[in-house]
C-alpha cells in the first residue's frame, strides 16, 4: 500500500522531474563533456536567472494572470540598480546595497503598478503587463540613453563567478533561495492558500468575506520583487546594466511555469513544478548546443521536446490515476 | 587526420541573420581550401541572446579548443568569459563587434585586440555617398538599429559625422529594430510627416528593403536610400536604382583575418594589442554591374 | 416564545433589467425559529437571500438586524453579523482540498502560517457531523454532487452563528443525508440559532420549520405558522392554483417491447456488473443512496466518461458509444446532473442553451437560421414554463429552478428516443414538477424510453412503472409498480452497505427513522 | 426607448470604437498631417497584417486558446511561398496561385498541428504553440538558409501598392474581407455558435453531444489559414519572404484581439471589437510619431495609452450597464 503511495506521488507530483532525469540521462549518453560537474555548473548558472523570474511568474498565473513585463521591467531594474552603483563618493558596501535596494524596489514598484491597474480597473493582466512592457523599456532606455552600463565594484562582479564548494554557482544560490520560499509560502502561508483559492474561484473567496485585491496585488509585487532580484543576478552574472535586455524572458518565465505543470486559467500548480520546468528548458539548450546540433535543428528539436515533456507528462497523469 | 588539426571555435551572433549566414559559408569554404584548422562555428537564435553565446563559449572552453574567435552579442558582458578563457590558455580574437575598452581595462585586458571593420566609417561612407547625391542642405531620416547595440550605435555616430560633413539636415533619426517591416511603417509614417525628405540612412540592409517599399507605396521616386551589409536583395535594389549604396564588411575575410592573427598569436609573432581593421567598401551601381 | 424580530425586511424591492425580483416585500424573521421560506421558482426566494447577505443590494427599503438598520454591503459584512449562508449554487474551490474548503474563510494559522494539523483535525470533525466520510485532503474536484452540498453545509455550520441560511440543501441528497441535516438543525435551534430554510420538497419542511412564508412574483403572499398550512394549501398559495395530485401517473400509457438494454456494464472504479433494460413507453426509476454509482452508471451509458466493459443495444442491436456524441447520434440522451458546469452554458442566451443539442433544426448548410431558433425556442419556453423577460435573456440570470428547465428544454429539443434524466427536478418548484412529470408522461406516451434518477423516492414512487436500487456500485434491487414500498427500497439500497459495516448500519438505522 | 436603446448599443458594442473615434480626433487635433487621405492610407497599410493575423487569433482566443506561433509560422509561410514563386519556367499567374496555395497551406497545417496536438493530448495550446514558434522557425531558417527571398515577378510587386479609388489599399482590403469573413463565421453559422460555447463550457457542449475536438482543431487551422493569407499580404507589402520577420507578431494579435475586448479566458467577444482593436494599434503608433515625441517616450505612451483605453473601456461598460 505504502509503496504504491510512493510510486503514486512521484508519478503525479514528481512527473514532470523523471522527465527531466530522462532528458539528463539522454544527454548524459549522446552529448560530449555533458555529465561533467563543470557543465552542471554552468547549466545551473545558466537557469538561475529564469528560475528567480519563474518564482514570481508562478504566483501571478496561479491567480489565473500573467505577466508580460519581467523583461522589461528587469531591465529597467538593472539599469537603476547598475546607475546607482557606479555612484562615486560612496562606499562599495553602501552603493551594493542601496542598488540591491533600487533594483528590487523598482521591480516591486511596477509590480504594484501592474496588480493595482488589473485589480482596480478589472483590466486583464495581460493588457496591463502588456502596457508596462512598454513603459519599463521605454524607461530604461530613456535613463540609460540607451547605453549599457558597466564598470561595477570588482568585488561586486567578483562575488557573481564564486561557486560554493566550487559547483554551486552564487547566483544559482540565490535562485534556489527564491524557489524555497516560494514553495513554502505557496505550501504553508495564509497568503499562499489564498493565492490557489483565487485562482480556483475568485467569485467565492470573495463571497467568504476576503479582500482578494490586497492579494492580488500583493502577488504582483511579489513576481516584481523575484524579478528585482532576478536584476540584481543579473549584474551579478554579466557586470553590466542594459536597457535592451530580457526580450524573451516572459515566455521564458511563462514556459517554465507551465512546463512545470501550472494551470494558465490560474488555480492548480506548484513551485516545484516550476523549478523543474526551468531545469529542462536550460538542459535543453545547453544539452542540445553540446550534442552539436546545428543552430537551426536546435531550434526545431527544442520546439518538439517542449511539446514532447508535456504530452509525456499527460500520460503519466493519466498512469498514475489509473494505479490509485 | 582531422584530429590533429587545430580546432578553431568560432563564436558569432545570431546565424539567422543574413550577414553572418554569408560570413560562416565563407568562413567555411575558406577553412575547407585552406586545410589548416577545423572549424565549429555556433550562433544563436537572437542577437541579443547574451546567455547563449555565454553558454558557448562555457563550451568553447571546456572542449578545450585551441583558439576562440568571439563576435560579441554584448560588448561588456563577454568580457568576463574572454578572461576567463585567457586563463584557461585558450586565445581569443575579438572579431566583428570591438569588446568595450573600460570594460577590458577593468578586467587587465588593456587596448586587447580587436579584428574588424570599423562600423562608423562604413556608415560614415554610406551617409556621404547619399550627402554627395543629394547635395549641401538635403533632408534626411536616420533608421537606426536596436538602441543600445553597439553596431547600432556606431552606424548612428557614422551617419550622424556624414550628416555634419555633408551640411544635409536631419529630419528625424528614429529606430525601427533592424527590422523590416517596422522600418515600412516607420519610414512610411515618416514620410507623413515629412514629405520634403530627400534621402533616408538605413543602419542595415533589412531595413533598407521596409524603407524602399515605403517610399514606392507613396509614389515617391526622389528619394535616396543608403543601407549596411550588402545582402543580395538591397543589391537588387540597387541595380533597379531603387537604393543607392550599401556598404560590404566582408564577413569571410575578416574570419580568415581573425584566425591567421589568432595564428600569429599562438606563434609568439605579434601581441593581441591594437585594431587590425578589415576593409569596409562603400558598394554602389559600379560595383554591381 | 417572546418574539423578537432578529431580522425586520421593510418594504424590500429588488429589480433586475427586465425583471423584478422582489416587490415591496416586508417579512419578519424571529429569533430562534426555523422560518421556511417558498415559492415557485423565479419567486425571488435566492435574491431575498443575497440582499440579507451582502450580494444584491435593495433598490428600496430597508432590513433591520436585531433592531438596528442592516446593509450589509458585502458578504463579509453578513458574517460579521452573524449571519452564513449555503448557497443554491455552489462556491467551492476545485482543485483544493475539501479541508481548505471549508475552512479558507479563516484558515486555522499562526503567524500567517497554516496549522495543518489542527486544519485536518477540525475538518474531520466537521465531516463527521455532516455524515460525511472522506478524507479532508481530498480534492473537492473528485467528489459528486451531494458531496459538495454537504461540504457547503459543514462550510456553514462550522462557524458559530446567530442566523444560517440554507438556500435548497437538500435538492440533491438522499434521506440519509437529509435527517443528518434536519438532526444538525435541531441542534443549531436548540443552541438559539435562527435558521431560514427554503425547499421545494414540501414534505421535508414539516418535520423541522417553525413558520412559513410564502413568496409569488416576487410579492409577499402570507407569514404563518406551518401547522396552520397543509400541502394543499402551500401549493395553491405559492402557484395560485390547486394541484390535486403532486404526481400524475398515466394508466393509459402502454408499456410496450423492450427497446434499450445495458449488459454487464462497469464503469471506472467499479468492480460490479450492472444490466438491465427498459421498455417502449416505460419510466424506469432509479434510486439509491449519494455515492451508489448511479451518475457513473448513466455516464458511462452516455459516453461521458470511458467504460471498462458492457455492451449496450438499442432495438436489440448492440451500439457502439465512445462519446456523448455517438450516444446523441443513437438517439440517446443524458440530462446531467450537475447543471452548472455541465449542463447550461452560463454566459450565453436561453435560445443558445436549448438549441445546442440539435444545431441541425436551427441551421441549413452550415448557417443558423435565426428565425427559427427564435420561434423554436420560444415555444420551449412557453411548453416548461421558463421565466424569463425574453430568449435572450442570460442562463446566468435566471432562478436555480428556471436554469434547470433550460437543461430539460435543451433535451426535450432533442428528440432523443432514450431519455436519461439524472435528478431532473433538482430544484424545480412543486407546479413546474408537474408540468414536468406531465411531459415525461407525453414522451412515454409516444413509445420513448425513459429513466430518471432521483434522489427524491417519493418523486420515484409517483411516477416510475418499475425502480431498479443502486447499492455500491451494484443493482440489488428491482421492484415493480405494484410492489412500490418506501421501506423495502432503502432496504435494497442500503443493502451493499450492510455486508460491509454492520457497525454502520445500525447508525444509518438509527438516524432514518 | 429606441433611441436609449440605440446609445446602449453604441456604449455597449461599440465602446472601443467610440475610444478609437476619440484617439483619432485628438491626434487630427494636434498632429500635423494625421487627418490627411494619404495618412490614414498609409494606417490601413500598416494595420492589414496584424489585422488579418488577428481574425485568426479571435478564434483561437474565442475559445480559450493562444497561438503564440504566428510570426514564425508567417516567416514560414513566406519562405515556402516566396520560393514557389520566383521558380522559374512557370508561367506567371500560376506561379502566383501555386505560392499562394504554398502559403495558406503550410500556414493551415502549422495550425492542424497546433490544434490536433493540444486536443488530442490535452495540453495547454500555449505550449504547443510555443513548441511551434520554434519549430517554424527553425524550419524558416533552414529551408531558406537563412537568405532573404526577393525578386518576385513584376505584376506581383504591383498588385501590393495598388489602391482602390487611390485610398484603399489591396491588402487591406484583403484584411478587411477576413474580418467579414471573421465576423459572419463567428455570428451566423453553427461553426462560430460552436466556438463561443466551448469557449464558455466545453464540458456542457460536449455533454450536449457534440466533437468540441474537431471545432477547437478547425479554429486552429482557420487562424493557421489567416496567417497565410498574411504571409501572402506581407510578400505583397514588402516584395520580399524573410525568415527573421514576424517577431512580435503574436503580442500584436493578441493585444489587438483584447484591446477589443475578447476576454483571454474565451468565450467572449467579437471580430468588430478585434478589427477596433487593431486598429487602435496603428493609429497610435501612426499618431504618436507624427506629434513628434521620440523612440523612447513613444514607447512609454503607447504602454499607457494601451492600458488607458481598457480602463476607459471598463467605465464605459459600468455606465452603459447603468443607463439601462
Ligand atoms: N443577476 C440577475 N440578473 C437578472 N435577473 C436576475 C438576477 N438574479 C435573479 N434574477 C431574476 O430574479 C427573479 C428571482 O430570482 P431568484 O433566484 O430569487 O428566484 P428563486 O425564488 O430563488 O427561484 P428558484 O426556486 O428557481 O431558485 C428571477 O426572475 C430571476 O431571473
Ligand atoms: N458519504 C460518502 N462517503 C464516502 N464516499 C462517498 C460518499 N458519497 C459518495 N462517495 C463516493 O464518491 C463517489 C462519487 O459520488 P457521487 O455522489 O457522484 O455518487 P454517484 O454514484 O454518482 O451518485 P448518485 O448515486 O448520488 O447519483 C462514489 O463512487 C462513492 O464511492
Ligand atoms: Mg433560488
Ligand atoms: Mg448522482
Amino acid at each position: 500500500m505504502k509503496s504504491k503511495r510512493s510510486i503514486n506521488f512521484i508519478l503525479q507530483e514528481g512527473g514532470i522531474g523523471l522527465i527531466l532525469i530522462f532528458i539528463v540521462i539522454i544527454f548524459a549518453l549522446t552529448a560530449p563533456r555533458f555529465a561533467t560537474l563543470l557543465n552542471f555548473t554552468n547549466i545551473m548558472q545558466q537557469i538561475s536567472i529564469n528560475t528567480a523570474i519563474s518564482v514570481g511568474m508562478t504566483f501571478v498565473i496561479l491567480l489565473g494572470g500573467i505577466d508580460l513585463s519581467v523583461g522589461s521591467v528587469l531591465a529597467l531594474a538593472t539599469i537603476l540598480a547598475g546607475k546607482v552603483l557606479i555612484t562615486e563618493n560612496m562606499s562599495i558596501p553602501a552603493a551594493v546595497v542601496l542598488s540591491a535596494l533600487a533594483g528590487i524596489g523598482v521591480g516591486m514598484l511596477c509590480g504594484l503598478f501592474n496588480g493595482f491597474v488589473s485589480v482596480r480597473w478589472k483590466i486583464p493582466p495581460f493588457i496591463v503587463t502588456l502596457g508596462m512592457m512598454n513603459i519599463a523599456r521605454g524607461a530604461a532606455l530613456q535613463i540609460s540613453n540607451s547605453r549599457t552600463i558597466f564598470g561595477f565594484p570588482t568585488s561586486f562582479n567578483k562575488f557573481g563567478t564564486v561557486n560554493l564548494f566550487n559547483v554551486l554557482p552564487s547566483i544559482f544560490l540565490i535562485a534556489l533561495a527564491l524557489v524555497i520560499i516560494g514553495h513554502f509560502i505557496l505550501k504553508y502561508t495564509v497568503f499562499g492558500r489564498m493565492i490557489y483559492a483565487i485562482g480556483n474561484n475568485e467569485e467565492a473567496v470573495r463571497l467568504s468575506g476576503h479582500n482578494t485585491a490586497i492579494y492580488k496585488i500583493a502577488a504582483f509585487a511579489f513576481c516584481g520583487f523575484t524579478v528585482g532580484v532576478a536584476a540584481i543576478m543579473y549584474m551579478l552574472r554579466l557586470n553590466i546594466a542594459s536597457p535592451i535586455l530580457g526580450t524573451g524572458f516572459d515566455m521564458n518565465a511563462i514556459a517554465a511555469t507551465v512546463i512545470g505543470g501550472t494551470s494558465m486559467s490560474g488555480g492548480k500548480g506548484s513551485m516545484v513544478g516550476t523549478f523543474l520546468g526551468a531545469c529542462i528548458i536550460g538542459v535543453l539548450n545547453n544539452g542540445l548546443l553540446l550534442i552539436g546540433l546545428g543552430d537551426n535543428a536546435r531550434q526545431i528539436v527544442t520546439g518538439f521536446i517542449i511539446i514532447f515533456a508535456v504530452v509525456i507528462d499527460t500520460y503519466r497523469v493519466k498512469f498514475a490515476n489509473r494505479t490509485e | 587526420a582531422q584530429d590533429d588539426k587545430p580546432v578553431v571555435g568560432v563564436v558569432l551572433k545570431s546565424l539567422a541573420n543574413e550577414f553572418f549566414k554569408t560570413l560562416q559559408e565563407g568562413a567555411e569554404a575558406w577553412a575547407k581550401e585552406d586545410g589548416r584548422y577545423t572549424l565549429d562555428i555556433k550562433g544563436m537564435n537572437s542577437e541579443t541572446d547574451i546567455d547563449t553565446q555565454l553558454s558557448i563559449m562555457d563550451t568553447f572552453i571546456s572542449q578545450g579548443v585551441d583558439m576562440i574567435i568571439l563576435a560579441p552579442a554584448d560588448s561588456s558582458a563577454l568580457v568576463p568569459s574572454v578572461v576567463k578563457a585567457q586563463a584557461a590558455g585558450i586565445p581569443v580574437v575579438n572579431f566583428d563587434v570591438r569588446l568595450d575598452a573600460e570594460q577590458l581595462k577593468a578586467n587587465g585586458l588593456e587596448d586587447f585586440l580587436f579584428v574588424g571593420p570599423d562600423n562608423e566609417e562604413g556608415a560614415y561612407l554610406a551617409g556621404m555617398a547619399l550627402a554627395e547625391k543629394i547635395g549641401e542642405g538635403g533632408k534626411v531620416f536616420i533608421i537606426e538599429g536596436n538602441p543600445g547595440a553597439d553596431n547600432a550605435i556606431a552606424r548612428k555616430a557614422g551617419f550622424d559625422k556624414a550628416v555634419a560633413e555633408g551640411k544635409l539636415e536631419l529630419l528625424e533619426s528614429s529606430t525601427a529594430h533592424w527590422e523590416t517591416e517596422e522600418a515600412n511603417a516607420l519610414v512610411a509614417n515618416l514620410l507623413t510627416k515629412y514629405p520634403e525628405v530627400q534621402g533616408i540612412m538605413c543602419a542595415n540592409d533589412s531595413m533598407v528593403l521596409g524603407a524602399q517599399k515605403a517610399v514606392e507605396a507613396a509614389g515617391r521616386d526622389d528619394i535616396q536610400i543608403v543601407g549596411f551589409d550588402n545582402i543580395a536583395a538591397v543589391q537588387d535594389l540597387i541595380k533597379q536604382g531603387k537604393a543607392l549604396a550599401t556598404v560590404d564588411q566582408f564577413g569571410a575575410d575578416m574570419v580568415k583575418m581573425a584566425i591567421e592573427v589568432g595564428q600569429k598569436i599562438i606563434d609568439g609573432e605579434i601581441e593581441p594589442l591594437g585594431w587590425e581593421k578589415t576593409p569596409v567598401k562603400l558598394i554602389t551601381i559600379e560595383d554591381l554591374e | 416564545m417572546n418574539d423578537i424580530n432578529i431580522i425586520e425586511l421593510k418594504n424590500i424591492t429588488k429589480r433586475f433589467p427586465g425583471v423584478t425580483a422582489l416587490k415591496q416585500v416586508n417579512l419578519e424573521i424571529i429569533q430562534g425559529e426555523v422560518h421556511i421560506l417558498v415559492g415557485q421558482n423565479g419567486a425571488g426566494k435566492s435574491s431575498l437571500v443575497k440582499l440579507l447577505t451582502g450580494i444584491y443590494h435593495p433598490d428600496e427599503g430597508e432590513i433591520f438586524f436585531e433592531g438596528r438598520p442592516y446593509e450589509p454591503r458585502t458578504t463579509f459584512d453578513a458574517f460579521q453579523n452573524g449571519i452564513r449562508v449555503v448557497h443554491q449554487e455552489f462556491n467551492l474551490l476545485p482543485y483544493l482540498s475539501v479541508a481548505e474548503n471549508i475552512f479558507f474563510e479563516k484558515l486555522p494559522s499562526h503567524g500567517g502560517l497554516v496549522n495543518y494539523n489542527k486544519l485536518y483535525k477540525d475538518t474531520e470533525s466537521a465531516l463527521a457531523k455532516v455524515g460525511l466520510n472522506i478524507s479532508p485532503k481530498t480534492r473537492v474536484e473528485t467528489l459528486g454532487v451531494a458531496q459538495m452540498q454537504l461540504v457547503e453545509i459543514a462550510k456553514a455550520i462550522h462557524n458559530e452563528s446567530k442566523v444560517l441560511i440554507m438556500d435548497e440543501p437538500t435538492a440533491t441528497l438522499t434521506p440519509k443525508e437529509i435527517s443528518r441535516l434536519f438532526e444538525i438543525i435541531s441542534d443549531l435551534k436548540s443552541k438559539g440559532v435562527t435558521i431560514i430554510y427554503i425547499s421545494h420538497h414540501l414534505q421535508e419542511i414539516y418535520e423541522i420549520g417553525d413558520r412559513v412564508t410564502v413568496l409569488r412574483n416576487g410579492e409577499w403572499v402570507t407569514t404563518r405558522p406551518l401547522k396552520e398550512l397543509m400541502i394543499p394549501d402551500l401549493v395553491k398559495l405559492m402557484v395560485g392554483k390547486e394541484i390535486e395530485n403532486e404526481y400524475p401517473f398515466d394508466d393509459t400509457v402502454k408499456v410496450g417491447e423492450k427497446i434499450f438494454s445495458v449488459e454487464n456494464l462497469r464503469y471506472r472504479g467499479n468492480k460490479h456488473n450492472i444490466s438491465f433494460t427498459v421498455r417502449a413507453g416505460e419510466i424506469l426509476g432509479i434510486s439509491g443512496l449519494v455515492g451508489s454509482g448511479r451518475t457513473e452508471t448513466m455516464r458511462a451509458i452516455f459516453g461521458a466518461d470511458q467504460r471498462e466493459d458492457g455492451k449496450i443495444f438499442l432495438h436489440n442491436k448492440e451500439i457502439t458509444i465512445q462519446s456523448p456524441k455517438d450516444a446523441v447520434k443513437n438517439g440517446i440522451s443524458l440530462l446531467t446532473e450537475d447543471r452548472k458546469t455541465q449542463g447550461v452554458i452560463l454566459s450565453m442566451n436561453i435560445a443558445v442553451n436549448q438549441t445546442i443539442t440539435a444545431l441541425e433544426k436551427i441551421s441549413k448548410n452550415g448557417l443558423l437560421q435565426n428565425n427559427t431558433e427564435l420561434r423554436e425556442s420560444e415555444k420551449l419556453v412557453r411548453d416548461i414554463g421558463i421565466v424569463c423577460p425574453s430568449i435572450n435573456q442570460l442562463v446566468r440570470n435566471l432562478s436555480g429552478g428556471n436554469q434547470q428547465k433550460v437543461v430539460l428544454a435543451k433535451w426535450l429539443f432533442r428528440d432523443a428516443e432514450i431519455l436519461i434524466f439524472d435528478e431532473p427536478t433538482r430544484g424545480i418548484d412543486v407546479g413546474a414538477r408537474y408540468e414536468i412529470y406531465l411531459l415525461l408522461w407525453k414522451l412515454a406516451a409516444l413509445g420513448k424510453g425513459i429513466i430518471v434518477v432521483s434522489s427524491d423516492l417519493d418523486e420515484l414512487i409517483g411516477i416510475c412503472h418499475r425502480i431498479l436500487v443502486f447499492s455500491d456500485g451494484k443493482i440489488t434491487g428491482e421492484v415493480n409498480r405494484e410492489e412500490f414500498d418506501q421501506e423495502r427500497i432503502l432496504s435494497f439500497a442500503y443493502a451493499e452497505y450492510i455486508h460491509q459495516n454492520a457497525q454502520d448500519l445500525n447508525h444509518e438505522i438509527k438516524t432514518l427513522n
